[in-house]
């Protein structure tokens, strides 16, 4: 029987490793990309709202915090205090993506978007000269006069978004499952079916978000505070 | 044993390197002949000399450390040895000799385009000097491509937005292939190019004509090369379109629309008819005739243009009506 | 998943009631919450390169603060940290020869630099010195 | 000899039971809703048996084109260059994502795992029929791509070819990105299931070089899949995004796919060797008659090479454009591969050494191994050479290179392992006689196929091309024949295997006189694999006689 917890124990390990790799491949990428396009990326992340960062880590950090409590009432047999600080949880949960809500609102209002859909005005730089593919290999544009000026493009500024898009939503993705297995945790544990001698899923959603939280004390620092 | 050597690798070999990497090659693979000897011929031999005899007992051997540490230590210690000697002879490959001569390549879905340090370019047909070392800096419109000179035994790829650089000293005259490595859709396989070793009095004369790209022009077989086309490219890549427009508008010199045929004034108050002498004479001689109200600024073009270029620029002008 | 779990209604983790408990829990919230705000305050203060620095050891020790105490490795058996540091340790050697590569990769041009092919721009940082590519006054123009 | 194979029952063995995991219950929700491990092997057997037949239809339609340069055949031209590209690309992606990868873990893998270990099941049933209808999904994706028109990226992917061109290539990089996740969930449940349910008395030394293969390969395919999945994610996002990651028109990097490709993809070289070296570990001493020799050396190396594997990816862009430092540090790497290598070759030489060799089917097709290993493993010498890699890369060699260790390894000892557990998974013993046959053909039309494309790649044919060079033909005809060669003896290998299947189960619980615990139960198993718990009495392979055991 602690056998069969210690298995999906490891199980769950690792499935979370998993999940870092799958997060490490982004910000292995966003790293790099970083380290090509060091000033862009300095000049884009100051369009993020730093207070909104802040906010939604201190979320996250609390709700780790209800959700180990929770671990922690399942243990004791508490059901009261488990299914209060399991709704705790999704609370936070909900508010971290409110907070997401009016950050990718405004980012969209601006036109702070990914890749070809950039098309934020404020910085005034000149767009790349758009290529068709197709176009290339039959009929190449003829190279550039010398001594014309580079067209300057927003190609930094674009990954920039690209990867803030990516990872926050990849990230936000998880928040959402995670609201649902706790939702599912929370009916269960309403139920009374975890006490101490069998409180396995409660521990290993636990786990789940966890990472999820750990995740985002990553990604806080690197998107928000670079310099 | 060339034999053997002749059975692997291409018969030719176009550089010195080539006869390093050959030895190199040679080298492992007879030590490679060594070593599938004594991991396969024994199991084989005792797949025979072990066959099923009801009732034979087996030893128990569970392990022998010392035996074990043997094999697995003296094949690092080869390991090491072959790594150091790739390592020495790819350090040749690596860097090209300060001296060496520079030839631009660009790649694009399917054909190879080679720019000489005199500006001349051809398509597909790379010329070099023998015993000379040549650097090829290149780039690619597209996708990647792969520059690969089998009988050099160079290779390296060709990467859109960025250069790369490869380099070899040719000993061998005559006609090698040039053959793309990276696969690249379509017209991969046929994306092939000649590479001719000339000697010096070959090359020079190679580079007299400015290469070999303008014969299409010329020719008349692609109603999309005609000599005007050919003009137009050295318009806008000789520099004529930093002060001579073609639509007509005054710039730092006169506009080349409409003015094949007109009777210019000059600063002389000369009249002077727009013909193939003229405008041939202003390319290599600008200061013997300007047009009124215009500075005498013009550089001579003289060794900058090849005769077929200038032709180019005549037919080029001629269209301009 | 749920079969064997529901089989196993009865499971006694006899050891783990003896850690954890609320009050190390919110000790820990505590920690993690002064971290943020210092690695926040750390931004304001030009360190040059030296921010990513900080802001990444800080962030990774409240990584380390959550594994230990939220997710129990403390007190966990050992397997489970085992496989929770390879995971970062196989990312942490992506990263590194990705590095490597980015950090030493050479940049070659050709003698009489035109610029880059067709309408491919050059990466930044693989232009030639003293040649600007690509420059954004606006953006220079905010620095100043 | 035949007398070694006893295909009969031996007086000892108890009577067949009526029940088993085949016929315990019918219908078709009985097997598509199973949770039954031995179940699940066998659909995701025939699974990859259909996808390696359609691969290999693919690869002998290349071979096909290659034989004239023209590619005319009674005077048409079969295949154009379009088609010819979308047929390799489609040979490799099937091959590699559809076939080898799940081919030994998944099929046999999920099969003799849980026996060998004496346990009733993997350690998360659901999720194990979960990672079958993963990969069923994929395979349907990537049926639905090549219905759409098929992709002609290659299975590599390269940017920014691959963002560039026409064609499904978002689905098919899905397809492969689902196939990705049943490969992570496989060997999830295998890496919980070793730790955690083998049978009493089995510490990790006493299970069976099988199970430590297939445990290093679950290590990679935990830790590496992952990193595919997010580059593909990332490839399909810049085709219809424009991220700007990859793709160079846009300020990408192209070398930076590589990295993230190869970050995975060169482990999954390891995640299809190692679990055909941990079937020819379990081949070897068993038709030896004689124990392991260097158990404790064997697995270590599978592991080590399984670490090894994450730090060498590089090895395959010694000419891509990455850094000249990059370039010799992963050459210097690539050399340790060597080592357990070679270690796994001598120990499996010495176990052979004065053994009693039953030259059965499955052993054939170990010697075969032990030969095309051989020469795979030391043409690896050649390109992880910085100086003659620079020749070599990007021609045949590296073809010729790449099948005789994922075909002439892998898929020799996945056939090996299929001849060995035949009688296991369905209590039939197929034609010997046919068998050596069929192996006999494959190893010689093996060697025709693949030996002469050394040839060809030193000789300067770069790999991916549809027009060649004259010069080339004659060894392009003797590889295309050598094709046929190979698709006959494996057509002869599937039709004694099916005809064996017409005849009542006749197959004893321990044809081969193994000493592994799958032996231990009838053949087939019954639905929960053993009577009552086996527990481990004798380490495996031990051959001494009873008496002088204890």
């Amino acid at each position: 029987m602690e056998q069969q917890f210690d298995t999906s124990k490891i199980g769950m390990w690792l499935f979370l490793v998993t999940e870092v790799l799958l997060f490490g491949g982004l910000f292995v990428g966003f790293g790099m990309m970083q380290a090509r396009y060091p000033r862009e990326f300095v000049e884009a992340h100051e369009h993020l709202t730093r207070w909104q960062g802040a906010l939604n880590t201190v979320v996250l950090l609390i709700s780790s915090f209800t959700m180990v409590m929770a671990v922690d009432a399942a243990k004791k047999s508490n059901k009261n205090r488990q299914v209060l600080f399991l709704a705790l949880t999704i609370v936070c949960a909900c508010i971290f993506l409110v907070v997401k809500y009016f950050e990718y609102s405004h980012k969209f209002e601006e036109g702070w978007l990914p890749g070809r859909f950039y098309s934020y005005k404020g910085d005034s730089i000149p767009a790349c000269p758009g290529v068709n593919p197709s176009q290339l290999a039959s009929n190449p544009p003829p190279a550039p006069a010398p001594g014309a000026p580079v067209q300057q493009c927003t190609n930094g500024y674009a990954t920039f978004f690209s990867f803030y898009f990516m990872m926050t939503g990849l990230h936000g993705f998880h928040i959402l499952a995670g609201i649902v297995v706790l939702t599912w945790v929370l009916i269960r544990a309403n139920r009374g079916e975890f006490s101490k001698n069998y409180y396995t899923p409660v521990d290993l959603v636990g786990l789940y978000w966890h990472l999820v939280d750990m995740i985002w004390i990553y990604l806080f620092p690197l998107y928000y505070l670079i310099q | 044993m060339d034999w053997v050597r002749r059975l692997m690798m291409p018969d030719i070999q176009g550089s010195e390197y080539a006869k390093q990497i050959d030895f190199l090659y040679m080298s492992l693979f007879w030590l490679c002949v060594v070593l599938f000897i004594i991991v396969t011929v024994p199991p084989v031999y005792f797949a025979w000399r072990y066959r099923y005899k009801p009732g034979r007992v087996t030893p128990h051997d569970t392990h022998n450390t010392p035996l074990e540490i043997t094999w697995s230590v003296i094949p690092l210690l080869m390991c090491v040895g072959i790594f150091f000697w790739g390592l020495k002879d790819w350090m040749e490959y690596a860097v090209a000799p300060g001296d060496a001569m520079e030839i631009q390549i660009t790649a694009k879905k399917w054909l190879w385009q080679f720019e000489y340090p005199d500006g001349s370019r051809t398509i597909n047909d790379l010329h070099v000097p023998m015993n000379k070392p040549v650097k090829f800096v290149m780039t690619s419109e597209d996708v990647i491509h792969d520059f690969f000179v089998p009988d050099m035994r160079v290779k390296h790829d060709i990467i859109p937005g960025r250069y790369t650089e490869v380099w070899f000293t040719p000993i061998a005259h005559g006609e090698h292939v040039i053959t793309c490595a990276e696969y690249c859709g379509k017209g991969h396989s046929d994306m092939r190019a000649k590479l001719t070793v000339d000697n010096d009095a070959e090359f020079a004369k190679f580079l007299e004509t400015g290469g070999t790209e303008w014969e299409d022009y010329f020719s008349g077989k692609d109603p999309n090369k005609t000599p005007a086309d050919w003009g137009r490219i050295q318009y806008e890549t000789k520099g004529c379109n930093s002060c001579h427009t073609i639509d007509g508008t005054r710039s730092k010199g006169p506009s080349w629309k409409g003015i094949w045929g007109k009777m210019e004034r000059l600063n002389n108050g000369q009249l002077v008819l727009v013909d193939e002498n003229y405008v041939r004479e202003s390319m290599l001689y600008p200061q013997a005739k300007i047009v009124e109200g215009f500075e005498p600024i013009m550089p001579t073009f003289q060794g900058l243009l090849k005769e077929n270029q200038i032709r180019g620029l005549i037919a080029f002008i001629k269209s301009l009506q | 998943m749920s079969t064997q779990t529901e089989i196993a209604d009865r499971h006694a983790q006899a050891g783990e009631h003896d850690h954890g408990g609320p009050a190390l829990y919110a000790k820990t919230l505590i920690a993690l919450l002064i971290l943020t705000a210092i690695t926040v305050a750390a931004a304001y203060v030009d360190l040059g390169s030296g921010n990513v620095v900080v802001a990444l050891t800080i962030a990774t020790i409240k990584a380390m603060l959550v594994a230990l105490f939220f997710m129990h490795l403390l007190w966990d058996k050992p397997v489970n940290a085992i496989i929770a540091m390879a995971g970062f340790l196989f990312l942490g050697i992506f990263l590194m020869f990705c590095l490597l590569d980015f950090d030493s990769r050479n940049n070659y041009f050709p003698a009489n630099f035109k610029g880059p092919a067709a309408d491919m721009p050059l990466a930044p940082g693989t232009a030639p010195q003293g040649q600007v590519i690509r420059t954004n006054p606006a953006a220079e123009g905010e620095k100043k | 000899m035949d007398q070694a194979i006893s295909s009969v029952p031996r007086t000892g063995d108890r009577p067949r039971p009526k029940k088993n995991y085949l016929n315990e219950t019918k219908g078709f929700m009985s097997w598509a809703g199973t949770l039954d491990h031995k179940r699940i092997g066998i659909m995701y057997l025939v699974g990859v048996l259909t996808a390696f037949l359609l691969g290999g239809i693919f690869a002998l339609l290349v071979r096909l084109t290659l034989l004239t340069p023209t590619h005319k055949l009674f005077g048409k031209v079969l295949v154009t260059a379009e088609v010819y590209n979308r047929l390799f690309t489609l040979h490799g992606v099937i091959m590699v994502f559809l076939f080898i990868i799940p081919a030994i873990p998944a099929a046999l893998g999920n099969f003799v795992l849980p026996l060998m270990l004496g346990a009733k099941d993997v350690a998360f049933p659901r999720l194990n029929l979960a990672s079958f209808y993963l990969w069923l999904t994929g395979a349907l994706m990537a049926v639905c791509a090549m219905i759409f028109g098929a992709v002609d990226t290659g299975w590599t992917f390269y940017t920014p070819y691959s963002t560039t061109t026409d064609g499904p290539v978002s689905l098919m990089v899905m397809a492969a990105f689902v196939l990705g996740f049943s490969s992570i969930f496989t060997g999830l449940n295998f890496i919980a299931t070793v730790h955690k349910l083998r049978a009493p008395g089995m510490g990790w030394f006493d299970m069976p070089l099988f199970i430590w293969g297939i445990y290093s390969t679950a290590i990679i395919q935990v830790l590496a899949t992952p990193v595919l999945g997010i580059t593909l994610v990332l490839l399909a996002l810049e085709r219809s995004f424009g991220i700007g990651i990859f793709d160079p028109r846009i300020g990408g990097d192209p070398v930076l796919f590589q990295h993230f490709f190869w970050f995975y993809s060169h482990p999954a070289v390891y995640i299809m060797i190692l679990p055909g070296m941990a079937i020819i570990s379990e081949l070897i001493p068993t038709f030896s008659r004689k124990t392991i020799f260097g158990y404790r050396a064997i697995a270590y190396a599978s592991v080590s090479l399984a670490l090894v594997s994450f730090i060498v990816w590089g090895h395959h862009m010694f000419v891509a454009g990455q850094s000249q430092l990059a370039t010799v540090v992963f050459s210097a790497l690539t050399f340790l591969v060597a080592i357990p290598s070679g270690v796994k070759m001598f120990n499996w030489m010495l176990t052979m050494y004065k053994g009693n060799i039953v030259l059965a089917t499955p052993m054939l097709y170990a010697i075969s191994f032990l030969i095309l290993f051989a020469i795979g493993g030391l043409t690896g010498i050649f390109l992880g050479t910085l100086a003659t890699d620079v020749h070599l890369t990007d021609t045949y060699f590296v073809v010729a290179h790449f099948h005789f260790v994922m075909m002439g390894g892998t898929v020799t000892a996945f056939i090996g392992g299929l001849h060995y557990w035949w009688p296991k998974m369905t209590g039939r013993m197929y034609s010997e006689t046919w068998g050596r046959i069929g192996c006999v053909l494959y190893t010689i039309g093996f060697n025709m196929t693949f030996l002469t494309q050394f040839f060809l790649g030193s000789k300067g044919m770069p790999r991916r091309y549809y027009n060649y060079l004259d010069q080339f033909q004659p060894l392009h005809a003797f590889s295309t024949v050598g094709s046929w060669v190979i698709g006959l003896s494996l057509f002869i290998t599937a039709a004694y295997l099916l005809a064996s299947l017409r005849k009542p189960a006749d197959a004893p619980d321990n044809p081969w006189e193994g000493t592994t615990l799958e032996w231990k139960t009838s053949s087939p198993p019954i639905a929960h694999n053993f009577e009552e718990q086996p527990v481990l009495e004798r380490e495996p392979y031990d051959y001494r006689p009873v008496a002088a055991a204890h």
